[in-house]
């Protein structure tokens, strides 16, 4: 029931917002923050009744096999938990800084929560790839939505690279149903070992190149930089941290489900690409002079990071990719959310002219530090924690060129982020002083403490026990058929 | 016959990727994002087709298609055409500031 | 040269992968069941209507979702252009002729949208005869003949009341406790396959996703059209010309 | 991870050392700095006093990794103050390290089940050698020492070589069992002759005491390859020594840039010995005591790792570090001859006044008292130093030792005299290291250009190059 | 049987690669429109009438109307300067 509603609730409000912009626009200003705050709770509690056992909702009353599922497992309700809190601080901001006027936002802005919540719930590979279109739809307007030059191109590039992604997507769901003339993942999984080698090895590759694609692993991710540098703050913050890591989850999903035992190469495929993809985003992040764009490359680096985890195909493996998942969203929205306050507050984004700025933004400055920091991985902050645990997962494997390039981008990493807290911190000329407005320091303060108390938490409870835990079980796939099946 | 019209499918298909890659026109781009689309749904209709097979529909004389893949080409339609026009929106956009359609001169995000 | 090479590498292994597979004799998988059981199940002739509507129903809220995204897109990226002049219409002959043919281009699309679960049709195919409709309309008498007679604001209203119609008809089900969208298992009165009230539910949510993508897709030619210039000279004169009769 | 407890007498050493050189430092900054520099500084001293404490008394191998990588947080934020370039490749060294010792660690965890401290299995102890090399600056290592004691300010780099390089061998200590290492033995005496070598050839006073840093602490690393528990002990009494003596003079060092406003040999007053009697005598112990004079710590240290060395017969490491002495000796008679007593042409203007006006010039000066005197009870009390370790040497002060050590120092101060114009003029090394340093960082900006080129922004090479990835992911798999 | 469905889906091929290879846009447009109906009739071979119908009135009905419309917005040659339209500089 609440699985159903964490999907419904926000397409109904998307639906319901043009009545209410035509007939009740006063109504708009209160149902607004209502329907934010309503998809944030739903998120969450599914995000809740799927942590322990899998909690299943079936559409039309038909059993699995033959309708839709939705299935909630401890691996979707961690990126739930991840999608909530992306969502709700972005929506904070936006609504913050742009009140109710542009309502059309709001409504590709609910359609995004409500496909992603289907993506990560939705048990049914054809399912899937229709609530993925959705929210790749809803991402490509979002970039496009500020209308500047730079905006509309990295839109383009965006559709046209996400769309020739997505039907690579189609094709490996195709070729999944002609082998099986079924889509239910679970089914799937049970036929997929029986499967003649050609076919296994084109829907591997299919999957493979089109998540990646999405996700913006490094052969395929030139369009990240341009969409999330060309984005307005609360889309880019959305964009980085968490639309990104639901292109993750449905890796994970897949590659797991399906090839865990039938063909286990698929993850050196994913580990090569999670090495290129840090190498490439932190070299090229190192030369960037729009901080934006810095950020961007540091997210492909990040990319890079999770798909190192899930590329060691361990219970640790996956846990400290979803770790991570879950670290980099609080740093990079955090990092997005000040650094774009602070380009639009002094009109510009080229590093270079923000010398000084932290004796005019204190608060800002500061946050940013804690969270660069904690991108970085000074230990006592929550980065350092999941690349420790990276690094043990990926030296449980012995794949020492992963650790090695886990170490290397660590380093460079901590290069360019140091070249822009020293232009911040040396003293410059006079920005106009003032604070940044309440809400927006909140959100800001709230991400670094969450990466702050992150941190240490692994030191004092059995936190990294339970993300082992949801990894294992996500392994097992014969727990994860029976539960779906059998019910 | 299945093998005939699989063929086909991947054919179109690859002539749908290659369209997209080779042609600089972005009108062009926009029509091998087409192409390649029907080159898929293609091959997701020929895998309900049996031989001597009969339209899914209740009063049958004789083996049915399988109905299943039908479900799945009517979505990836409607979803093609809403990629297409998101696409021309995009385009007619990015050709107000550019004024040409020539991908290669729409290179304003360098490295 | 080398990017044939590159599809036609992509093409081989594509087809190795399709190659490996034996053509099947006989339906496998849930495809089976729905053929033997949609008639007692669903009272639907039209089998992929029941699977649209009844056994992967949510599928089509999603499909349906990825039409409004789009519109709703679309008239975002327009909204803030500022011409909105109307299109040249067409000569006279066409004018009056067209207006004799819409009405039964009307009548095609609701025949399509209402016998969609016994004849093959449904909301998505009638829905688009609509948008049709709609297009020839603007094409023929020009846009702002076509936005005098179905208001943006309209458009916009019964795309929104489809959408929220589909979604109450699934929270019925739900209410009852049957799962969302449920057909039958929710009440809704199956009645004897092949006429014109049965299928429960399955009219309804084709009429409901019927208002959507008509609405929907008319939009979107609207908004991309609505900017359309006239050529400077001589179509001015001929416009008023026509907009007289 | 139970992560915290109360070491053992090896991390008792370090922490006394550790606290010793702090207070010196803190005492001396209020002197060196001005203003607002201060407040920072002492701010920083102190963060990395506690962090130094918390690696020192972690009980597992992550807590000790993440308050290494914390104490070198701070001594980075320190350096940064005098030059940014310098303390970022100073981090981004120490953070390579940190990072190749978390490889180490996590294989320890896999391996024993358990991060506890303690001996490692053979196959994880080379990525935690190769960290903790990095830490202590092994030969090859060693390319950030240099650049950062050149540039860092003097309490800075007191810090950094008292006990930020200490904790490296405190890690290398905590790593070894008692048998004997060969590997170490070897290192720590490359390490001793290298860094003696370079120091002769520097002319500038940081940058000399930073090599010498490297030398005396292959003296401690051989110490520990021995393995056995005099080795050790040595080491031990050698890094807490090393600490206050090192301190000491670049503390001193210190005091006389400040007051000639330049660290070259060539160009200072000459006449510093007069008009800064007391920095000229504390200077005179810390140079007695690092090249071993009989009655002060230096001796008692390295009197005790020969006699490890020779218990053990290992005799050509035992040779190294007769050499190495001796070479100690020559450059801190070249540091003591051309800082304090002969004068330079340019030198001649500058005058400096030691005054004592106010508390703040006391302070400098009291700091470095302070470790004088403590390099002098180590000296002197010995015996009560060495039952601390749990074993009695008694004849401590035996004819011979303190015989073949004078002869080391009086040879030292004989080889300089005759070659002293030879060594003056100082000539610039022959393969150092930067040479091969910029030349994979030229390699790494190729690299990023190619990338760069990659990113040209036109649609039609991104889609191309996916497509070949796809191609190339589906040829891998079917292999 | 086959031998017409052979014939249908070489004639669909080559549909297909005048759309790509044409020089003129709207030729490309135009034989979309009737690689559209061209796929719509092997659906009907295929026994999948639902789907024949969506193809021939989506693709070859609306997506090539948006094609015709999208192409003669860029082909007009703006009366006046499109400035404010795009809104720069948000």
């Amino acid at each position: 029931m609440i699985l159903t509603l964490a999907v419904i609730f926000p397409l109904s409000s998307a639906f319901v917002i043009p009545l209410l912009h035509l007939y009740g626009s006063r109504g708009l200003r209160l149902f607004l923050p209502i329907m934010g705050l309503g998809a944030f709770v739903l998120t969450l509690a599914a995000a809740a009744s799927g942590f322990g056992d899998y909690a299943l909702a079936f559409f039309g009353g038909w059993p699995a096999r033959l309708g839709v599922v939705f299935v909630a497992d401890g691996l979707s309700s961690v990126f739930l938990a991840l999608a909530a809190f992306g969502c709700g601080a972005s929506f904070l901001y936006f609504y913050e800084q742009m009140g109710t006027g542009p309502w059309r936002f709001y409504v590709i802005f609910f359609l995004l929560q409500a496909s992603m919540n289907g993506v990560l719930l939705t048990g049914d590979l054809f399912n899937m790839f229709v609530f993925y279109e959705i929210f790749s739809l809803a991402a490509y307007l979002l970039v496009s939505y500020s209308l500047t030059w730079q905006a509309v191109e990295a839109g383009l590039k965006y559709l046209v690279m996400g769309t020739v992604g997505a039907f690579f997507i189609l094709l490996g769901a195709a070729y999944a149903f002609i082998a099986t003339k079924t889509l239910n993942m679970a089914a799937l999984a049970a036929s997929f070992p029986q499967m003649p080698k050609a076919t296994l090895i084109v829907i591997a590759a299919c999957m493979v190149v089109g998540f990646s694609l999405k996700a913006g692993a490094f052969p395929f991710h030139f369009w990240l930089p341009d969409a999330h540098s060309s984005a307005i703050t609360a889309v880019s913050a959305l964009l980085s941290g968490v639309v990104v890591k639901v292109s993750i989850y449905s890796l994970i999903r897949v590659s797991l489900l399906f090839f865990g035992d039938a063909l286990p190469s698929v993850f050196d495929v994913i580990t090569v690409l999670g090495v290129l993809s840090l190498l490439g985003g932190h070299l090229m992040a190192s030369r960037q002079q729009d901080i934006k764009r810095l950020l961007a490359y540091s997210t492909v680096a990040q990319i890079g990071y999770i798909m190192i985890g899930v590329g060691m195909g361990t219970a640790t493996g996956i846990a400290a990719a979803v770790f991570h998942s879950f670290n980099h969203m609080l740093m990079k929205s955090g990092l997005f959310i000040t650094a774009g306050r602070l380009a639009e507050e002094i009109k510009t984004r080229n590093i270079q002219d923000m010398k000084g700025l932290y004796y005019h933004r204190r608060g800002m400055v500061l946050a940013f530090t804690v969270l660069a920091a904690a991108i970085v991985g000074v230990p006592p902050l929550n980065g350092f924690m999941s690349k420790w645990y990276l690094v043990v997962a990926s030296v449980e494997k012995r794949s020492f060129l992963a650790a090695l390039a886990l170490v290397f981008g660590t380093v460079i990493s901590a290069s360019y982020y140091i070249r822009v807290l020293s232009v911040f911190y040396t003293p410059g000329e006079g920005f106009s002083e003032h604070e940044s407005r309440r809400p927006v320091l909140a959100i800001a303060a709230l991400f670094s403490a969450c990466c702050v108390v992150l941190g240490l938490l692994p030191f004092f409870t059995p936190i990294w026990e339970l993300f082992v835990e949801v990894g294992s079980k996500a392994l097992n796939t014969k727990d994860y058929i029976a539960a779906v099946l059998l019910k | 016959m299945i093998k005939i019209s699989y063929a086909t499918a991947i054919f179109v298909f690859c002539i749908g990727l290659y369209t997209i890659l080779s042609k600089r026109n972005l009108f062009k781009t926009v029509i091998g994002l087409t192409i390649m689309e029907s080159g898929a749904l293609m091959l997701i209709v020929t895998a309900g087709y049996v031989h001597g097979g009969v339209p899914p529909l209740i009063p049958m004389e004789g083996q049915a298609v399988n109905p299943l893949p039908h479900a799945f080409t009517l979505t990836a339609i409607v979803i093609g055409a809403s990629d297409v026009a998101l696409a021309l929106a995009l385009v007619i956009k990015v050709h107000r500031r550019y004024k040409t359609v020539d991908l290669d001169k729409i290179r304003g995000l360098k490295e | 040269m080398g990017l044939l090479l590159l599809c036609l590498g992509i093409g081989w292994w594509l087809w190795k992968g399709v190659a490996a597979m034996e053509d099947p004799e006989f339906i496998i998988g849930p495809a089976a069941y729905y053929i033997i059981n949609t008639a007692e199940e669903t009272g639907a002739a039209n089998i992929v209507a029941a699977i649209l509507f009844d056994y992967r129903g949510i599928d089509t809220l999603g499909e349906a979702s990825v039409i409004y995204t789009t519109v709703c897109g679309v008239a975002m990226l327009f909204s803030k252009s500022k011409y909105k002049r109307s299109s040249a219409g067409l000569s006279f002959i066409a004018r009056r002729g067209v207006s004799f043919l819409v009405p039964f281009l009307l009548l095609y699309g609701s025949t399509i949208i209402l016998m969609g679960h016994m004849t093959p049709g449904g909301g998505f195919q009638g829905g688009a005869v609509f948008a049709t409709v709609t297009i020839l309309l603007c094409i023929v008498f020009g846009s702002s003949f076509e936005m005098s007679r179905i208001k943006p604001k309209t458009k916009e209203t019964i795309e929104s009341l489809g959408g929220l119609f589909f979604v109450f008809l699934g929270g019925v089900g739900l209410l009852a406790g049957a799962g969302f969208l449920a057909n039958t298992a929710a009440g809704f009165p199956r009645g004897q396959v092949g006429n014109f009230l049965s299928a429960g539910a399955i009219p309804l949510l084709n009429i409901a996703v019927g208002m959507k993508v008509g609405a929907g897709l008319s939009t979107i030619f609207y908004s991309m059209v609505r900017v359309l210039e006239l050529e400077f000279g001589e179509q001015m004169s001929e416009v008023e010309g026509n907009d007289k009769n | 991870m139970r992560a915290m407890a109360f070491g053992d007498p090896v991390s008792m050493v370090f922490v006394a050392s550790a606290t010793v050189l702090s207070l010196a430092v803190l005492l001396y900054n209020e002197w060196y700095f001005e203003g607002k520099e201060r407040k920072t500084f002492r701010f920083l001293t102190v963060g990395c006093w506690i962090a130094s404490l918390g690696a020192l008394f972690a009980q597992d191998w992550l807590v000790f990794v993440i308050f290494v990588e914390l104490v070198s947080l701070t001594l980075w934020r320190m350096i940064a103050f005098a030059d940014p370039k310098a303390a970022l490749i100073y981090l981004l060294a120490q953070l390579g390290a940190a990072g190749i010792m978390l490889i180490g660690v996590a294989g320890v965890s896999l391996e024993t089940g358990s991060l506890a401290m303690g001996p490692v299995p053979p196959e994880w102890r080379w990525f935690l050698l190769f960290g903790l090399g990095i830490k202590t600056a092994f030969p090859g290592l060693h390319f950030w020492l240099p650049k950062a004691h050149g540039a860092a300010p003097t309490p800075a780099s007191a810090l950094l070589s008292g006990f930020a390089v200490k904790l490296g061998v405190y890690g290398i200590a905590r790593l070894g069992t008692f048998a004997s290492a060969p590997e170490l033995l070897i290192i720590g005496s490359a390490m001793a002759l290298f860094g003696v070598s370079m120091a002769l050839m520097q002319h500038d006073a940081k940058r000399l005491l930073a090599y010498h840093t490297v030398s005396q602490l292959g003296y401690v690393v051989s110490a520990l390859g021995v393995g056995t528990l005099l080795g050790v002990a040595g080491a031990l009494y050698h890094s807490l020594a090393h600490a206050l003596f090192k301190g000491l003079l670049f503390l001193s060092v210190g005091r006389l840039e400040k007051a000639y406003g330049t660290k070259d040999l060539r160009r200072f007053g000459g006449r510093a010995a007069w008009e800064m009697p007391y920095t000229f005598i504390v200077f005179i112990v810390g140079a007695l005591a690092i090249s071993g004079f009989p009655g002060m710590s230096g001796f008692v240290s390295k009197v005790l790792i020969k006699e490890a060395l020779m218990e053990k017969g290992m005799y050509p490491a035992y040779w190294a570090l007769q050499v190495a002495s001796i070479g100690t000796v020559i450059s801190f008679c070249k540091l003591g001859y051309y800082g304090f007593l002969s004068g330079s042409k340019e030198g001649e203007g500058r005058m400096a006044r030691e005054g004592f006006v106010c508390f703040r010039d006391f302070s400098g000066l009291l700091g470095m008292v302070f470790l004088a005197a403590g390099t002098i009870f180590l000296g002197l009390g010995a015996g009560a130093a060495t039952s601390f370790f749990g074993f009695s040497a008694s004849g401590f002060f035996a004819r011979s030792d303190v015989f073949s050590s004078l002869f080391i120092v009086f040879l030292g101060a004989g080889i300089f005299y005759l070659a002293k114009g030879f060594l003056a003029s100082g000539f610039k090394g022959a393969l150092t290291l930067e040479a091969l340093l910029s030349e994979a960082l030229q390699i790494l900006a190729s690299v990023r250009s190619a990338l760069v080129k990659m990113h040209s922004g036109s649609l039609r090479f991104y889609l191309a190059l996916a497509v070949f990835a796809a191609l190339a992911i589906l040829c891998y798999l079917a292999r | 049987m086959t031998a017409f469905f052979a014939f249908v889906c070489v004639f669909l091929a080559l549909t297909a690669l005048v759309a790509s290879e044409a020089e003129e846009v709207l030729s490309a447009v135009i034989s979309l429109s009737v690689f559209g109906v061209l796929m719509a009739m092997v659906f009907v071979i295929l026994q999948a009438p639902d789907v024949a119908l969506t193809q021939a009135v989506i693709n070859s009905g609306l997506v090539t109307s948006f094609f015709l419309v999208a192409y003669s917005q860029t082909q007009k040659p703006n009366l006046l300067e499109q400035k404010q339209d795009i809104g720069d500089g948000q």
